[in-house]
């Protein structure tokens, strides 16, 4: 019967989406009723094929029934396990604050829309990271950018139309660029499915090298693009600062992980650690990652409004994961994991808490925040968290997965990434720690200075603080996910 | 002599991958939104050409069960199936992005990428 | 009804209380000090009478007594927001009740300590589990902690009346004491660093407790020196651990000395990290800015315990991980000579530096900040001469912890005193003020013992370890390096830079002519000369019986150490306080002291100043700062369309010495309007560009 | 576009086209055709009625609560399909293994599952590309809601 989970999970979130046009016509609280419940529903079944792939072992489910030469083909290892109960994880706490945050971005008529779109949204992440075929993949990528955009467009704003379509023109040459590798990699080995593809690709690696180089500069940056690593990450800025606050979380927290996740099957399980080292990707990717560690961190000193600025800070935390991804060594790869949880959760605890400034004082001027941390004390504390733990500070997870990556670094020899790192370092905390100074030591002549107590409604609250603490526990029990990381890193590299 | 041989047999490939320049060429060097799009669509045909040529057997049939003759060498069906869906795929982004154009069309009053990126200029100084 | 206002009055009475918590405290002090020295036979006369054995082993395994330590501050500074959000004195007495109770429970970790190799483990914790370890340098650190604390925080309740956000004021400087006692407490560098980054963040709170501009811009100074203090020492940690696997503080020489240059840039990055936090020489500019404009007791904490935690951090880290596991003679010193030579020189530097600037300051607080600077030099000295003489190296380490104790009594006692002249004049300016004695006798009492304490006059307690450093260094030019006989001299004229500012400050503030203003003050007696009177106390008690201290603690703490024993028996041991060598070193000094104030006030030496281009901040920085200057500049100049109002408001802050930081952001800002668009306009041509390139070179590399 | 001959000749054609879409999605699993090809038949018909009698009479035809029941009930109808696979053998949209009958060409009702998924995706395809068409052009004429 776990075997059927993913697909059913699938399934399900999928029948929610369409099915919200109908509930939608009962009452927005009877939607908001089924979709929480759905959520929690794919939740504990995560969380159920999690403990199975953890005891059992890894297994693979044929749709259909056909045999995975043909036919399509989910993985359900201790890495997709995982990764899919962390997406269900935060877009169940995201969705619980999109419940009123919606009603300050979104027109009343899109409500509903809007639910459809986070329902796909979750199904498309799902997919990519269940499935075990290149196309498919695609596919799902292509639901996920679809949606994506539409759901940044979904404010009807001026920048909203200009950002969601620099986003998907880029976002379709990116995908483009992946389908043109996918077709490289099927011309030479005449298979889609990942594992068989691997193989092949081994054997004909010597026959058609230029084949499987191109097709692999080609995958290699259509992802990149949709992942926002560094030299692509123009859309990201725009995109994610305009979406409704819960769709920014969203948008920085899984989503461009997800195309993480479909980077490292593409240069790990399908490439090969071999051949990217013989091509020397490694050493580019490193070069990406710490030029993207130092520029996302610039632009994001420069920046004047919160959410964009979070934008940039997200291009530097994937510099982070890159880095991880390009030491190719087992304790870069666990501390690229570990980063991409941490910072999922880092990065949506800032932006709810930046989406509850927003929805209560209207604010996202950087300059503006003095004295906010005395009216709303609770999701500024949340963002300090948050923000410390983007510096690195210990006792959040953003420590853990810095110090791992300092290790890793160490492993292999490259001193001088650690000099960019603690670079980094720096430089996040001159960004946020001013803000986490004016909103609180510094008085507001206009505003009261007594501490009062937060107004936010409850099911706003509720996420941030949950995400406060999980970042506080993730940072002070490390284990908890660390076991599982090193599983699927083992699972990765073997 | 060998070189046009490669080229002539190699033609559909060839043709596929200068699509896609072609296609890139409009998105880089166009300012005009809708010939953005023109562009992607070259791309996407390019990608999906080449996709389908991979599947092509020399002398192979249509993948439809022939039951007069035995000629069981049929035509790689599952790329042109793949592509199909591709085709949903590129067809839907397009819609979609006509659609945003048109919304910007009605916000900003051009479709002119420039222009559009010297109208947010303004309003974010004026900020 | 008239019952309850009485009781109520009671419980108010700050007074009383503190009276009655102190002679709590000099009883349990006093019975403790007894039982270790063995005063009056007291020890003897307990040993018999009570089985202290089963009670030490009682107490030897409850093994979460530092959790408890760590934990209660914590407690004290979230329940006093509980408590009192109106009743001030309550609330005061719960946070200095939670304090004692600190002491009491610190004094219970004394078996613990004389026993090596106490360690307590909360596993999983950062995923290495946090270690705790107590010996006998770690108590000594903890009962002066605990004890200044514990004072400063009976003298804050007066002080505080005076100040906004007293609530805000003691939970900080709670956690703050949380976090020094687990710092002092931690068995590895992981829960160290855990605790010295949570006193970083903590204590920002408290430096910028004014909310004024100057606070703030200071604040700034403090928390991105302390976050790269920080990031160094997570560098050398993760550089230790890559290659030695264990971050514990246990000696880690054997591995170490196979490394090469990687060992240097190990204690390099630790000395520079911990050095921070101590004010030493070249990144001491966050400490005279951050400690005058902190409540006066916080500065008196941040001056007295706060920048020990630094140089204990130093201590800790090399006399750990460099020193061999056992006594041995050989090559294996060799890593600390190299090192040791540097710390000296920049124990040296400090001391200089700190004496220089602080002659010429009228800000009595940041006279004393100063002052910190410099005394941590002698400090920062004798951890270098233990470092350098190897195994023989006792000497420098019995100063500099002899010097922690001295300081950190002195230190905060002076800080003390300048609060209460704040308080009564409102003035901080030690040239307007003058006279003063007639109106504060007992605050210029005070002063006169504190400040004869740190210009080291027999029979107070600076002299004992000044003249241990004396030796310290003596013995190192004597066994080392040629170059330490002007160290040597150095070391003397500036303990008479020291003594000639303490005679300014006394001159200029106490004596002399009583400024109008000032005419019809009234002489008071308030709580908070109370814990006043011990710290004096304690100063005096020190002085006339050195040997209490050293017998009983340092001596057992050197014993844990891998020294040459023979060497601690002979020198340390045998140490003769007191003799015509020191003293006559001591008048000398002294005479020299009182030359240059009277040259400085016949010459008005004290206004130089240095020309500004002399300043630290100014030869580092400026040229970047002219560097990013030019860069705004030169992207201002390209064909983007600017707002004139921004760029006026560039070219404004441009004139005005703003700071490295602001400069930065600022910079960063102008690049980012200049180039944002720029790059998100050419999106696709940077796709094309890339892709272009990666397969041009992979397809050459196939 | 009120031209009498185009909208004589669309009225006599839609039909044709109508049942040649049909006739398409019904065959898609003996021979070449489905759900897809068919559904977009279907779907032009209707594109076709919307250029030549205008968006508003095409609405009362097609509405927006049509086109909605229409495009779910296309993707839940796919869905249920699928769970059935699940029910018989053990995964999603199994069809060959769930012994159906493999498909013999000729004979229309032969394929087990097919011919019913096609069903789903010819009605989901034909609602959505009028969906899609209408969309535009009501932007296009109304401007944002």
């Amino acid at each position: 019967m776990i075997e059927q989970l993913p697909i059913l999970n699938l399934v399900l979130l999928l029948t929610t989406a369409l099915m919200i046009p109908f509930t939608q016509k009962i009452s927005f609280k009877t939607t908001k009723l089924v979709g929480f419940t759905v959520l929690l529903t794919v939740l504990v079944s995560t969380l159920f094929i999690l403990l199975h792939v953890q005891s059992e072992g890894a297994f693979y489910y044929h749709l259909g029934g056909y045999p995975s030469t043909i036919g399509i083909e989910f993985y359900v290892s201790i890495l997709s396990a995982f990764f899919t109960l962390f997406v269900i994880a935060l877009g169940t706490l995201i969705y619980v604050y999109s419940t009123r945050d919606i009603e300050h971005d979104v027109y009343a008529q899109d409500y509903g829309r809007y639910y459809t779109l986070l329902f796909i949204l979750l199904f498309s992440m799902l997919g990519i990271v269940y499935t075990n075929d290149l196309f498919n993949t695609y596919v799902f990528m292509e639901i996920l950018s679809i949606t994506t955009c539409s759901i940044i467009s979904i404010k009807r704003s001026k920048k909203n139309y200009t950002a969601a379509f620099r986003y998907l023109m880029l976002n379709e040459v990116g995908s483009l660029s992946y389908l043109f590798g996918v077709a490289l990699i099927y011309m030479v080995t005449g298979y889609l499915n990942i594992d068989l593809a691997a193989e092949s690709i081994q054997q004909v690696w010597h026959l058609y090298p230029a084949n499987i180089v191109i097709a692999l500069g080609f995958m290699i940056i259509g992802v990149s693009i949709k992942a926002a690593i560094f030299p692509f990450h123009i859309w990201l800025p725009d995109a994610h600062s305009t979406a409704p606050s819960a769709s920014s979380a969203l948008l920085s927290s899984i989503v461009v992980k997800v195309y993480i996740i479909i980077m490292i099957k593409v240069l790990l399980r399908l490439i090969g650690i071999d051949i990217l080292e013989a091509l020397n990707i490694p050493v580019f990717l490193t070069i990406i990652a710490a030029s993207g560690m130092l520029i996302g961190s610039i632009f994001a000193l420069g920046q004047k409004d919160l959410k964009r600025m979070l934008g940039y800070s997200s291009i530097a935390q994937i510099g982070y994961i890159v880095l991880g991804i390009s030491l190719m060594s087992s304790l870069g790869l666990t501390a690229a994991l570990f980063h991409i949880v941490s910072h999922g959760m880092m990065k949506a605890a800032l932006f709810l808490s930046a989406g509850a400034f927003i929805f209560l004082r209207n604010q996202r001027a950087i300059n503006g925040f003095n004295g906010l941390g005395y009216q709303m004390p609770i999701s500024m504390a949340v963002f300090s968290i948050a923000g410390l733990g983007m510096i690195g500070i210990p006792g959040t997870s953003g420590f853990i997965s810095k110090f791992n990556l300092g290790v890793a670094i160490l492993d292999a020899n490259q001193w001088f990434l650690l000099v960019i790192l603690i670079m980094s370092g720096v430089l996040n905390a001159m960004y946020y720690l001013p803000i986490m100074i004016n909103a609180f030591l510094k008085d507001n002549p206009e505003k009261n200075r007594v501490m009062q107590f937060e107004k936010l409604p409850k099911v706003m609250l509720v996420p941030i603080v949950v995400l406060g603490l999980m970042i506080v526990l993730v940072g002070l029990f490390p284990n908890s996910i660390m076991s599982y990381i090193e599983a699927a890193v083992a699972m990765l590299l073997a | 002599m060998e070189v046009l041989k490669q080229i002539i047999e190699n033609i559909n490939y060839i043709g596929a991958l200068a699509l896609f320049v072609i296609g890139l060429y409009t998105v880089v060097t166009h300012s005009n939104l809708i010939k953005r799009i023109i562009g992607i669509n070259i791309m996407g045909t390019g990608v999906f050409y080449f996709f389908v040529s991979i599947g092509n057997v020399v002398g192979g049939n249509p993948p439809i069960v022939d039951l007069d003759n035995g000629n069981l060498i049929y035509i790689n069906p599952l790329p042109s199936g793949l592509i199909l869906t591709g085709i949903v795929v590129v067809v839907s982004i397009t819609v979609y992005s006509l659609s945003l154009v048109v919304r910007i069309y009605e916000t900003y009053g051009t479709i002119d990428q420039d222009e559009i990126a010297k109208i947010i200029d303004q309003e974010t100084f004026d900020d | 009804m008239k019952n309850r206002d009485y009781f109520r009055r009671s419980i108010e009475s700050y007074n009383f209380q503190s009276i009655v918590l102190v002679s709590m405290l000099v009883a349990m002090l006093g019975f403790f000090f007894a039982y270790i020295i063995n005063g009056f036979g007291f020890k003897t006369w307990l040993d018999s009478s009570v089985n202290l054995a089963t009670i030490f082993f009682f107490i030897y395994r409850q093994r979460w007594l530092p959790l408890l330590i760590i934990g209660l501050p914590v407690v004290g500074g979230i329940g006093q927001f509980v408590i009192g959000r109106n009743i001030c004195s309550v609330r005061d007495t719960w946070v200095i009740v939670t304090t004692f109770l600190t002491i009491l429970f610190i004094l219970f970790l004394y078996p613990l300590a004389i026993v090596e190799g106490f360690y307590f483990e909360v596993p999983y914790l950062l995923g290495f589990g946090l270690t705790f370890s107590i010996d006998m340098v770690g108590f000594i650190m903890l009962l002066i902690t605990s004890i200044l604390w514990f004072l400063v925080m009976l003298y804050s309740h007066e002080y505080m009346k005076h100040e906004r956000h007293c609530n805000r004021f003691l939970f900080f400087m709670a956690m703050t004491y949380s976090a020094v006692l687990g710092t002092i407490m931690s068995g590895d560098l992981l829960t160290m660093f855990l605790f010295f980054e949570m006193m970083t963040f903590a204590s920002y709170v408290l430096v910028t407790h004014g909310q004024k501009d100057e606070s703030y811009s200071a604040g700034y100074n403090y928390i991105f020196m302390g976050l790269i203090g920080g990031f160094a020492i997570l560098a050398a940690m993760i550089l230790l651990f890559v290659h030695v696997g264990d971050v514990r503080f246990q000696s880690a020489i054997a591995v170490l000395s196979t490394l090469g240059s990687v060992r240097y840039w190990i204690i390099g990055l630790l000395i520079f990290g911990f050095g921070i936090k101590a004010g030493m020489a070249p990144v001491h500019v966050w400490l005279p800015r951050a400690h005058p404009v902190a409540p006066t007791p916080a500065s008196a904490l941040l001056s007295g315990i706060m920048i020990k935690v630094g140089a204990f951090g130093m201590i800790r880290v090399a006399t750990s991980y460099f020193f061999p596991e056992t006594f041995v003679i050989g090559t294996i010193w060799e890593t600390m000579e190299t090192i040791g030579f540097v710390v000296i020189w920049l124990g040296i530097i400090t001391m200089a530096v700190g004496v220089f600037l602080a002659l010429q300051q009228s800000h009595i607080k940041r006279m004393l900040a100063y002052h910190s600077v410099s005394q941590m030099g002698y400090i920062v000295l004798g951890i270098g001469v233990a470092l350098y003489l190897g195994y023989k190296g006792a000497m420098g380490y019995t100063g500099a912890m002899y010097h922690i104790i001295n300081h950190a009594l002195f230190k905060s006692l002076l800080f003390m005193v300048a609060g209460v002249i704040y308080l009564r004049t409102r003035e901080n300016d030690m040239y307007k003020l003058g006279g003063l004695w007639r109106k504060l006798p007992i605050t210029a009492v005070i002063c006169l013992i504190a400040a004869l304490g740190i210009s080291g006059i027999p029979l107070f307690n600076g002299f004992i370890s000044k003249s241990i450093l004396h030796h310290g260094i003596v013995e190192a030019y004597e066994y080392g390096h040629r170059s330490f006989y002007y160290a040597e001299w150095v070391f003397n004229v500036i303990s008479a830079g020291t003594v000639c500012s303490f005679i300014k400050l006394f001159s200029y503030t106490f004596l002399g002519k009583l400024p109008e203003q000032y005419k019809d003050m009234k002489s008071q007696f308030m709580s908070l000369h109370i814990p006043m009177f011990v710290i004096a106390g304690l100063i005096i008690l020190i002085g006339v019986f050195p040997r209490f201290i050293l017998d009983g603690f340092i001596v057992p703490a050197l014993c844990c150490t891998t020294y040459d024993p023979n060497f601690i028996q002979t020198y340390v041991v045998g140490l003769a306080f007191f003799t015509s060598e020191d003293l006559l070193s001591m008048l000398f000094v002294v005479v020299l002291g009182y030359a240059i104030f009277y040259a400085g006030k016949r010459w008005h030496l004290f206004h130089l100043h240095l020309p500004h281009w002399l300043r630290l901040e100014y030869m580092i920085f400026y040229p970047i700062n002219r560097l990013m200057r030019l860069a705004c500049r030169f992207m201002y100049g390209g064909q983007c369309r600017i707002n004139p109002l921004m760029m006026s408001r560039i070219d404004l802050d441009a004139k005005n010495d703003v700071g490295f930081l602001e400069r930065f952001t600022l910079t960063a800002s102008v690049f980012n309007r200049r180039y944002e668009n720029l790059i998100i306009k050419s999106d696709a041509l940077i796709y094309t560009l890339i892709l272009t390139g990666i397969l041009g070179y992979l397809l050459l590399r196939i | 576009m009120d031209d009498i001959i185009l909208r004589t000749i669309s009225r006599l054609i839609i039909p044709f086209i109508e049942i040649y879409g049909v006739f398409i999605i019904l065959h898609g699993h003996v021979s070449p055709g489905g759900g897809f090809s068919g559904g977009a038949i279907l779907g032009t018909s209707l594109i076709l009625y919307t250029l030549v009698f205008g968006v508003e009479k095409a609405q009362k035809k097609f509405s927006h609560k049509v086109s909605d029941i229409a495009e779910s009930g296309g993707i839940l109808w796919f869905i249920l399909i699928g769970l059935v696979g699940i029910f018989v053998t053990g995964y999603f949209l199994t069809n060959i293994n769930a012994g159906f009958p493999i498909g013999e060409p000729g004979l229309l009702l032969s394929a087990g599952m097919i011919p019913l998924l096609m069903i789903g995706i010819g009605i989901k395809v034909a609602s959505t590309m009028i969906t899609l068409f209408h969309t535009v052009i009501e932007e296009a004429h109304h401007g944002s809601a």
